[in-house]
Formats: C-alpha cells, structure tokens, sequence
C-alpha cells in the first residue's frame, strides 16, 4: 500500500475533521463531488454539513472563511486553482493579513492553492503564487515537498492561530507516493536538509526538491560532487538558521524555485544570505526560476519553462567552477 | 416572493424609538466634535461623518442584540454603532490614536471594531465585510446556534458596484441566512452620483435577482427608517432569509471632511432627501408623544457632556510610542519558531467594552 | 423598462437559420472528434465541449456581424466561434500546440482568439470578458464608431457569481453599450447546481436590477434560441442598451472529458432539457422547410472532410521549440531599452484568419 | 511659478490626451471632481468625453482598458489609491499582463497608483504595490521620484506598447516642488545616479530617494562620507548596469524602499548584485524597508514604520564600518 501527496491532503483534512469540531471545509465542488483533484473526496459523507460547496466567488469565499474565524472556526479553503486566489487576492492580503495587527484578534484560517504547472494546463492553471502572498504581513506561507510533509503541515497550518496559505503542488499529486505517513517533528517554519551534501547547496522548495535531489545524484553520478538540498518547506517566514548553517558548511548557493524570476523565493533567499552570510559564500550565489513570461500550455515548452535537472546541473556546474 | 413584503404595520415599541434618537443625538454630537477637532489640526487622515444617515444607521444598530448579533458598521455608522453598544469612546481613542482604543493607534477613524464582541473592523475596500457577516452566521450554524441570531452590515450606493458586494450577498442568499444588508443610498459615491454607478430604476430591484427580500424607506422619514430596518431585523430573526434594505437620503456633509460636496447640487439639497433626520425625528417623537420637548433638551445637555469627556479621555490617554510597539504581524509567531520570539500581544491592553 | 421585453416575432430568416444550423453541426463534429483524441492521448491539460449548447452559441455568433462585432466565447462556444468566422483549425491548432494557431503553443483549448479580429483570447478566470467586451465598445464610442456595433460575450450559471460579472454588467449599463450577454444556464457550474449557485427564481430576474433588458429561452429549442437570441443583438444594435438572454438548457457531457457528470441526475438528463439541441434543430429545419433532409445529409458529409483536415493540418504542423521561442512577455522591450535587445515578435507567424 | 508632483502627473495627462486622440482617462471621481488627489482637475471639461468617472468596480476598470487598448486606445486608469487596485489584481496580473505574450497583440494600458503612505493615511490607504506587480511577467513597473520624471515617464508609459504599472508616491504629491519640469532624456528602464558619491552606494526609488539624499547629505556633513543614490526610476525591468557600474566604485551597496521587507525590489537588486556582482562587493549589502507589518495609523508610528534618514544612516554606518 502507497499514499501519495494528494491522499496525504485528504488524509490530514480528515483528521482535522475528526479532531476538531470548529474545522470546516469550503471551496468550488468540494462537497460530494470530493474536488477537482479529489482531495476532498468521502469528506462531505463522512462529516455531514461540514463540507460546503462554494459559489464561484472566491472573493466571498476569503470573507466567509474570515467571518468564521472571527467566530470560532478554524475554517480551511480549497482555491480550485491557486490562479483563482487572484480573485481573493484583496480578501487574503487586506482583510485576513492585516486583521492580527489591527485588532489584536486571530484569524486562523487556512487557504489551499492547487499550484505548479503540470503538461498542459497552461498559464492560468500552472502559477506558482508564493512570492505574492509571502510579501504581506501577517500571512504565513508554506509549501510541502514531501507526502509526509503535506500532511503534517496541513494539520500544524490549521492548528496556527494565523492565516495560512499552503500551496500544494499539483505535479507530486499522484506523481509522489511514499509507503506511509511519517512525522520527523519538524514544525512549520523549519526547513530540512533533504540531502546532505559539501560542494554546494542547493535551496528550494515544493517540486523542485525533487529535481534538485535529481540534478544532485546525476552530477554526483557523473562526476562526485556532493551537493547538498535544503528544502525550505516554509516560505515565509524563512528558516534562515538552516540555510546559513548550510551555506557555511559547502560555500556556494544555487536558491531553485518554479516560480516566476522577478522578486519571489530566490530573491529573498539569495538577499538574506547575501546580507547575513556574506562572509561564508566562495563564490557568487546564483538563482534558478522560471522564465520571465506566463506558463506556457505545450507540454515541451511548459517543461523548458520551469527549471529542469539539466538546467540546474548546467547552474550548478557554473557555480562550482567559480 | 416578493420584493416589498410588507412589513406587519405595529405601533412602534417606545423603547426602541428612544434608543434609536438617543444614538442619534450622540452620534450627531460626537461627529459635530470630530469635525471641529479635525479643522484644528488635531486629527489627521480624515474624518468621515454619518450626517444624514442617522436614522437608518441608529435604527439598524438598535435592532439588533448586542449579546448575540454581530454587525459590520461602514463608514457612516456612528449612530449605528452607538445603538449597537459600542462605547463613545472607541471612536475618539480611535481618531486621536490612542493606544487604550480597540485599535491601540494602528488602524484610525472609521476602522475600528470588536471583533470578539461581534463589531466586525471594517477594512476600507468596500463590499469587502458582506461574505464576512457571512461567513460569521454560517459558522453559528455550523454549531447549531444560528436559530434567532441575526448578521447585519451596511452598504453605501457606491459599494453596490463592487464584485464582492455582489459575490457577499449572493452566496448569503444561497445559503439563507439571517443577514440585513442596508444600502444607505444616499445618491453620490464620493463625487460620483448614481446616474454614473448604476443604470436600475431603483437599487431595491436587485433583491429579487438575489432571491432576498427587498425593502425600501425614505431615509429621512425617522418613523419609518425604524419600523422598517427593526422589520427587515425581525423578518431575518425570523428565518426569512437574507433581507435587503435601500434607504434614499443624501449625506449632509462633504465625503470627509476635507471635502465641500460642491457636487451637490442644491435642489437635491433642499429637497425631500435633504431633510434632516435629526430635525424631523426630533419632530416626530414629540409629536407621536414618545417624549417630551424638555426630555430631549436634557438628552442633549447630558449627551453633550458624555462626548465631551469621550474626547478629553482620548486626547489624555498615552499615544503609541514606536520603540514601545510590538512590530508583529503574526500572533502565533512563537508558536511557529518554538519560543525563539516571545513578545506578547498587546503591549498596552486595550480596555474592553462594558 | 420590460424584463421580458416581447420580441417581434418574425419569420426567422432562412439565411440565418441555415447558417446557424451549419455552425451547430460543424461544432458537434469538431468536438466528438477532440473527444475522441483526448482519450486517444493526442491531446493533453483537456477537452471542453459544447455538446447540448449549440444552438444559442450558434445563434448568437450568426447573429454577430464579423466585420464590426466584437465576440468573446466562452468554453462551450464552438458553434458561436464557427457561425462568427472563427476557422475550425484556430481550434486543432490550438488543442494540439501548433505554432501556426493563433496561440502558438503558448496557450491551449478553449483560451484562444483573434484580437485584432474583434475575438477576444478568454482568460480562464469567469465573468473577466464581460468588462473587456465593454471596454472595446467604449472604444467604438469615442471614435465615434459605434452606431451599429455589437459587442456580445458568453457566460454560464456559474460565472454569474462572480464579481468581475457583476461589475461588467453593472458597468455597461451605466455606459448603455450594446453589449448581449449570454447566459447558458446549464444547471451546472462543473459539480455544482444552480441551488448552490444562487438563489434567486430565474437568473433573468437579474436584468431588472442591472437595468438592462432581459430574455429567457429554452436553449434546446433551436428555432426559439435563433429568434430570441438574434432579436436580442437586434435590440442591442439598435440602441436599447444592453441585453442579457438566459438560456436554459444541459450539457450533455462532462465539464472537461475527463468529467463523467454522474452528478447530473437522470431526471434531468431524460427531462426536456436533456434534448439534444442539434436533433431539434434538424427536425424543426426539415419540418419548417428551410432544408431538406437530404441537403443536411451533404452538409454532414462535406463537414466531416473539414473536421478531418483541421485536424490532419494541425497534427502536421510545426510544434513549438522551446530553443527557438522568444521568451518574452513584454512587446517594447526595445523601446524601453533604446535596442538592447532585438528579437521581433513572432519567431514563427501566425497565418491569419481568412 | 513652481511646479509640484501632483501638478506634473496631472500636465502630462494633459499633453497626452492633447497630442494622442487614442487617449482618454477612466477612474473613480476623475471627471468633473478632478479625482480624489486632483490629478485630472480641469481634464473633463477641456476634453470632453474623454475622461470618465466610472462606478466602483476596479476589476471591471481594468477590464475596460484592456478592451479599448484591444480596439486602439491607449486608456489611462486612475486607482483612487494603489490599495485598491487589489480589487483589479486579476484583470492587471492574469488579463492585460499576459495577453501581448499570448496573442501577440500589445495592450498599451497604463494604471496610476497612489502609493506610499502618508500620516494618518492607515493600513489600506498607504500601501506600496510594485513588488506584487514586477512578479508578473508583462507588466512594466516604473516609480519616479522627481517632479519632471512624474511628467515624462508618465507619456513614456502611455506611449508604451505594454501595460505599465505608473506608481506615483502620494506623500511627493504637494510637498515637492521643482521650478519647472525639465528633461534629461532618460528613457524608461533608465536608472539616474541622484547623488554621485564614492564610499558607498544607496539604490531605491520613488519617495524613498529623498530619504536616501537627506541620509547621504547629513552623512557628509557629520563625518565627511560621500555616499552615492541610485534612482531606480523603474523597477520592472530594473537597470542592473547603472546599479552595477554604482557599486563597482562604491563596493558597498544599501537597497532601501518603502515596501514590505518580504521579497520586492530590494531583495531582487540585492540577490541580482549578489549574482552579478558579486566581486564588485566589499562588504555584504544590505537592504531596508518598511517593519513586516501593516502600515499603521497613528502619524509617530507611521513614520517609523517606514525608514527614515536616521534609521537609514544607522544601515549605513554598519555598512560603512565593515
Ligand atoms: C474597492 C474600493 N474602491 C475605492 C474606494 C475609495 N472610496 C472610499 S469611500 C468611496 C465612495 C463610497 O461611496 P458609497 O458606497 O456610496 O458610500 P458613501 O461614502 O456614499 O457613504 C470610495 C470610492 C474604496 N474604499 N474601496
Ligand atoms: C474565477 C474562477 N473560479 C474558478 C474557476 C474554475 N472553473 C472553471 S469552469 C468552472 C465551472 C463554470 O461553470 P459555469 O459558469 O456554469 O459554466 P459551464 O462550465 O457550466 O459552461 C469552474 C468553477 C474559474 N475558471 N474561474
Ligand atoms: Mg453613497
Ligand atoms: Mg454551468
């Protein structure tokens, strides 16, 4: 028996359900239907009138959440795409960001985005939104890379008193199984070294994980370097902790992110290293996105859109021959 | 069903009649304060009056239960708010920025709320609190305690225009909940008069393509401002569902302060919107015998005191000091780092509401 | 203003009729055909039909005048597509990513047009084409071009939730643009069913509150869908402001091919409308005379050979290489860099629409 | 006669809608109330028919401009204020922005943002949004900081085949003042070096280059430093010669705006230094923004959330000192 990263999505919102009486699903066909990827399937049997089917209204569907949070619920909702949040985008970032700070009153709601590109779905199926909401204060974004990950840190991003936005990624869906469920202890805002290494680190998050983990066993393959992965798994806040400690040990950074180049993940990563660990770099840091235009939908030009392992070894080659 | 269900006629509790001038009176008062305090320099960003509004907005606040309904106040809802049970005070600390107020000098003027006392803190995208009503009424009836609870917010001509009036409202009909939406439409959007914001004969003809009920009141008509906002309160309590109410009136002031409303032209002023709800309520209590002309000049002297020491309190009280302040966005922050942060939150409590 | 403003009755136009009538058949063709290689794995991210729609797209986009209207389909518009002039392999070639479509690979399905042909490129996100539409009206009008054009755009049950509906529509009336907006109402947003969609009797009731002019039709009624659905572009055209036709109807397949619709209780399906609108229309044109039965028998031999070469074209054609794509999202970026850089756009030309 | 930021915004639309037929002005309260900051005042009745009030409906605002740049306009949009073209994100990000690359057809829009916080002026009235918009491929995100830049880089960006994202700095709007509006040519994508110095270079933009000047000049008085301003202008896409060519001379560099600290333009100029120029580097730059938290009211809170000439020559003595 395997679970893939999708299952553990339904898993963990089961045991939400099961656990904690003020959590509620709401969100497009999410109800018997069990949502466009499934990741609710069973729930609305299984939980009677706690899994809601939504209008298209992703605006209203931010405020419902919020007003529920503000009474007691600690609701979590499905965005069918996290291109769709764009609808919510003033919801997300003015009225559940900034209501802590305003009013000293939790919002603990919890918003999945469906994100990544997978052959196919093109540019307003495909976007990676992490940088957007991470540049707001008040919002924590977390972006799981493993099946095990995708469920604790749903269960430990409901279970925050802030909003959370947690971008799933569409690829690892059914792409990524592991045997079980297993829990390391990390908590939301520690990052994990997903392969040790010395020549250089590599850090990243969500899918890409795997095509550095890739990139680094072919380079180590065809020519030993030993390259280290960390995975951020949460992107704001950042642990810099982690990524300093690794830098210190191998010298040179490549950050890898799928999404698009200007601002985002790498910047961020890339400027605070840059900042606080300037004195540990051996050579330039270096990044690693998408490219500067929307996803496209043809399948080999989505692929080349998004960093590959090749694309990443051909960085990392740059970066260790400095 | 129909737009204009019509509201069982009843002669008008007197308790609830009183209530609703006493906010208006206040409302009126601490408004005509904060504007003078504004022209002195003495309150910055903007001040944004109720002027107008009062009847509608006091009468909606009055209706509701401040022990179980929750209510999304807008920008001209300070008799509303009154009525509902917030205390003078939260306004003043808010506009001079107290650090004692709801809102500790983070956020100002109009956004301010208690949200744990079900007086939700407004942000300024307007249309934006309507699916948070919503969402607060939907999650009552999650837990079974929705029965006679009501969700109430307010709504000007203009926000009628926003996408998420339309998505708020709509996703509160598909559900059918108890929730009273009142559109002040008091005919301008800043500069902008309705003919510019939409092309219906009449708002109220929206309710029907929401599948809500539909009510509609002169504004300045201070009877009727009562017995139809307390009844479109009662027809939700009820179960009737989602009720919209449209008020006609016209905002007897600038949008804030700063501004002269020189679009305004003057027939609509001197005309029947432009009558003042205050003058004709005042008229109209004294006529209809809910209390003498001598009871309300003492109101007046009383209420004159009350916002006077609303004021002197605020401007007395400590105003947040940058170096003191807790730069946090997030509450949980140390439950996220495993206590490497450890600032609690707030610094300086805010006083609750009595 | 009428909701149900009564339409002339006329005899429909035989030109009209037959021409709509080959749009519904080459649409019904062209899909069962996607559908076919969707499953066969020719075509990858998925396939949206209009099985069951054809007959108010079709008339719709026959109804348009390709040289001046402006058109913005939807996901279930092939038949509007079609009738308005869109060429059957704008469609392969957009399924199938060939650098000779419209979209060059760079956008799939459904998401494609002709800008500079009065056809806008839809974005997936519902209700956004309904104030582009009307923006390109506005255009017209400050030209002053706009007396005897049309602009017309598509949405479902669903999209009508939307803010971006609502603020397009609201924002048309106010400018009186003749803008038609069809809705399709097919019971079903995806999973969804207009229960839990919105609340009001019709969606026509709509209309009233927007100030526009509404019509309701029974979307599998062929000659009804002809009638209502031209009579409302010919009410645009002439001045009356904007038009929305609410059609009722099913889609008789998934929400994408990979969707059997088993949500979609049998009822419905067997009820009347779950009428294949394309065998209506067969046997009200045979019966009516516009066409004999033999003539539509040639029409579907003649338009299976087209389907087949749309389809064998674009399979041939040259797909994107990632090497040799312009990666660039901006147009000016010489202008912006005073020659920088010089790559012209596009690498490969789009052939053009006849 | 001298002529403000405010003055300069509104005499470039003035030439615009004079010179170009294709232009024409839509906002909320633009007509005849000359918009809520006064930067159409006189337009409507000089242009009749050609500046528009519209109802309060940002998505479908943008929308409109989309459709009539489709049809050969070339449409300004008016936010009240940045804060609320959070309503128009999806229209800005996910319709005009995509479009060109897409279709191949240009959408020459251009919106005006209010931007940047005043006293008293609150969480939704103050806020910077050129990080969220350079994120999205397609756009070009410009911010002058000088009465003359307000004029020309507003008819570059209308002359612009691609949307712009024009965000003007309310706080510039009356309290700068040049004598007349002058040009020195720069073309948008243009950086200008405000204040040549030699010891270390600040790069920034919008109202934070006055900070950054009044920094610099109390810098060089108290203790003799020559520091040097960058003036981004645009920050999409960002100038990295002349930033580059600053701090070769300099080896220090300070990234500052006003904008919160997750990602945005200081991150992206540090990483892309980091990269690029990492050599060039004496010391680990360094960035300063605004505290990660809402923009608060109260006018004393207000001013230290963003930086100030003190907070900024405190980055740069430790930058100095290294
Ligand atoms: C989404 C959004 N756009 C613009 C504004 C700026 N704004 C503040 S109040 C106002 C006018 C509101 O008019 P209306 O809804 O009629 O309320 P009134 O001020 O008349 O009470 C505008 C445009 C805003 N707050 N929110
Ligand atoms: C704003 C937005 N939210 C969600 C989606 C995902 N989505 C695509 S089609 C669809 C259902 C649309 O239903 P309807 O408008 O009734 O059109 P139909 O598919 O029935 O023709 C949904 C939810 C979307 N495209 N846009
Ligand atoms: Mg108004
Ligand atoms: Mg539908």
């Amino acid at each position: 028996m395997s679970v893939n990263y999708v299952d553990a999505i339904l898993a963990a919102q089961d045991t939400l359900l099961r656990e904690d009486e003020s959590v509620f699903l709401y969100g497009q066909d999410i109800s018997r239907f069990g949502g466009a990827f499934k990741a609710t399937k069973g729930l609305a049997d299984a939980y009677p009138g706690r899994v809601l089917d939504s209008p298209i209204s992703e605006d209203a569907m931010i405020g419902v959440a919020v007003g529920a949070a503000l009474n007691g619920m600690r609701p979590i909702i499905e965005m069918q795409f996290a291109d769709f949040s764009s609808i919510a985008f003033n919801q997300i970032v003015n009225q559940a960001a900034t209501h802590f700070f305003r009013t000293g009153v939790e919002v603990p709601i919890t918003v999945r985005l469906p994100s990544g590109g997978t052959p196919g779905s093109g540019p307003f199926h495909s976007q990676s939104m992490e940088a957007i909401y991470s540049h707001y204060p008040g919002l924590v974004v977390v972006a799981p890379a493993t099946v095990s990950d995708a469920y604790h840190m749903l269960i430990q991003s409901v279970k925050l008193d802030d909003p959370v936005i947690y971008c799933e990624h569409k690829f690892l869906y059914r792409w990524l199984k592991a045997s079980s469920i297993n829990g390391d202890g990390l908590p939301l805002g520690a990052a994990r070294i997903t392969r040790p290494g010395k020549h250089a680190t590599i850090v990243t998050y969500s899918a890409m994980v795997h095509e550095a983990v890739r990139a680094a066993e072919m380079m180590n393959e065809e020519s030993g370097w030993d390259i280290e992965v960390v995975d951020l798994r949460t992107v704001k806040p950042l642990d810099m902790d982690t990524v300093l400690a690794s830098v210190a040990r191998t010298g040179r950074l490549l950050a890898l992110g799928e999404a698009y180049p200007w601002g985002g993940v790498t910047a961020e990563v890339v400027a605070r290293v840059a900042a606080e660990g300037f004195h540990l770099l051996d050579a330039p840091p270096r990044r690693l996105n998408s490219r500067d235009t929307p996803v496209p939908y043809y399948p080999d030009l989505w692929a080349s859109h998004r960093p590959t392992p090749e694309s990443i070894r051909v960085a990392m080659r740059e970066l260790l021959s400095f | 069903m129909p737009d204009t269900e019509a509201l069982t006629p009843r002669s008008l509790d007197s308790v609830r009649v009183r209530s609703v001038f006493l906010a208006m009176l206040k409302a009126r008062q601490l408004e005509t304060k904060l504007a003078s305090l504004y022209k002195a320099g003495k309150i910055v960003g903007g001040v944004y009056l109720g002027k107008g509004q009062e009847a509608v907005s006091g009468a909606l606040g009055a209706a509701l239960d401040p022990n179980r309904d929750v209510f999304a106040p807008l920008i001209r809802d300070q008799a509303g708010r009154t009525a509902f049970g917030e205390p003078l005070i939260d306004c003043t600390r808010t506009y001079l920025g107290s650090v004692r107020g709801p809102m500790r000098g983070r956020d100002g003027n109009i956004h301010r709320g208690r949200p744990r006392e079900r007086i939700i803190a407004m942000i300024s995208h307007l249309g934006a609190e309507v699916s948070v009503v919503a969402g607060h009424l939907i999650a009552s009836r999650l837990r079974g305690e929705l029965e006679g609870r009501v969700g109430a917010t307010c709504v000007g001509d203009g926000a009628t225009s926003t996408g998420a009036f339309h998505e708020g409202i709509n996703l509160a009909a598909v559900e059918r909940l108890p929730l009273v939406i009142l559109v002040a439409n008091n005919q301008f959007a800043y500069s902008t008069p309705n003919t510019r914001q939409f092309a219906c004969d009449r708002l109220m003809d929206r309710a029907r393509g929401y599948g809500v009920e539909g009510h509609e009141v002169d504004g300045t008509d201070f009877l009727a401002a009562v017995e139809v906002v307390g009844g479109a309160v009662d027809r939700a309590r009820a179960g009737h569902g989602p009720q919209m109410v449209v008020a006609n009136l016209l905002r007897l002031t600038g949008h804030g302060e700063h501004d002269d409303a020189r679009y305004i032209p003057d027939e609509l002023r001197t005309g029947p919107l432009g009558r003042d709800c205050v003058a004709v309520a005042r008229e109209q209590i004294v006529a209809a015998g809910y209390a003498a002309a001598a009871e309300l000049d003492q109101w007046q002297a009383d209420i004159e005191e009350e916002v006077q020491q609303a004021i002197a309190e605020a401007q007395r009280d400590p105003k947040p000091d940058p170096w003191k302040e807790r730069w946090q966005a997030l509450s949980d922050e140390r439950g996220l780092f495993g206590g490497r942060s450890e600032a609690a939150e707030p610094t300086e409590p805010a006083e609750s509401a009595p």
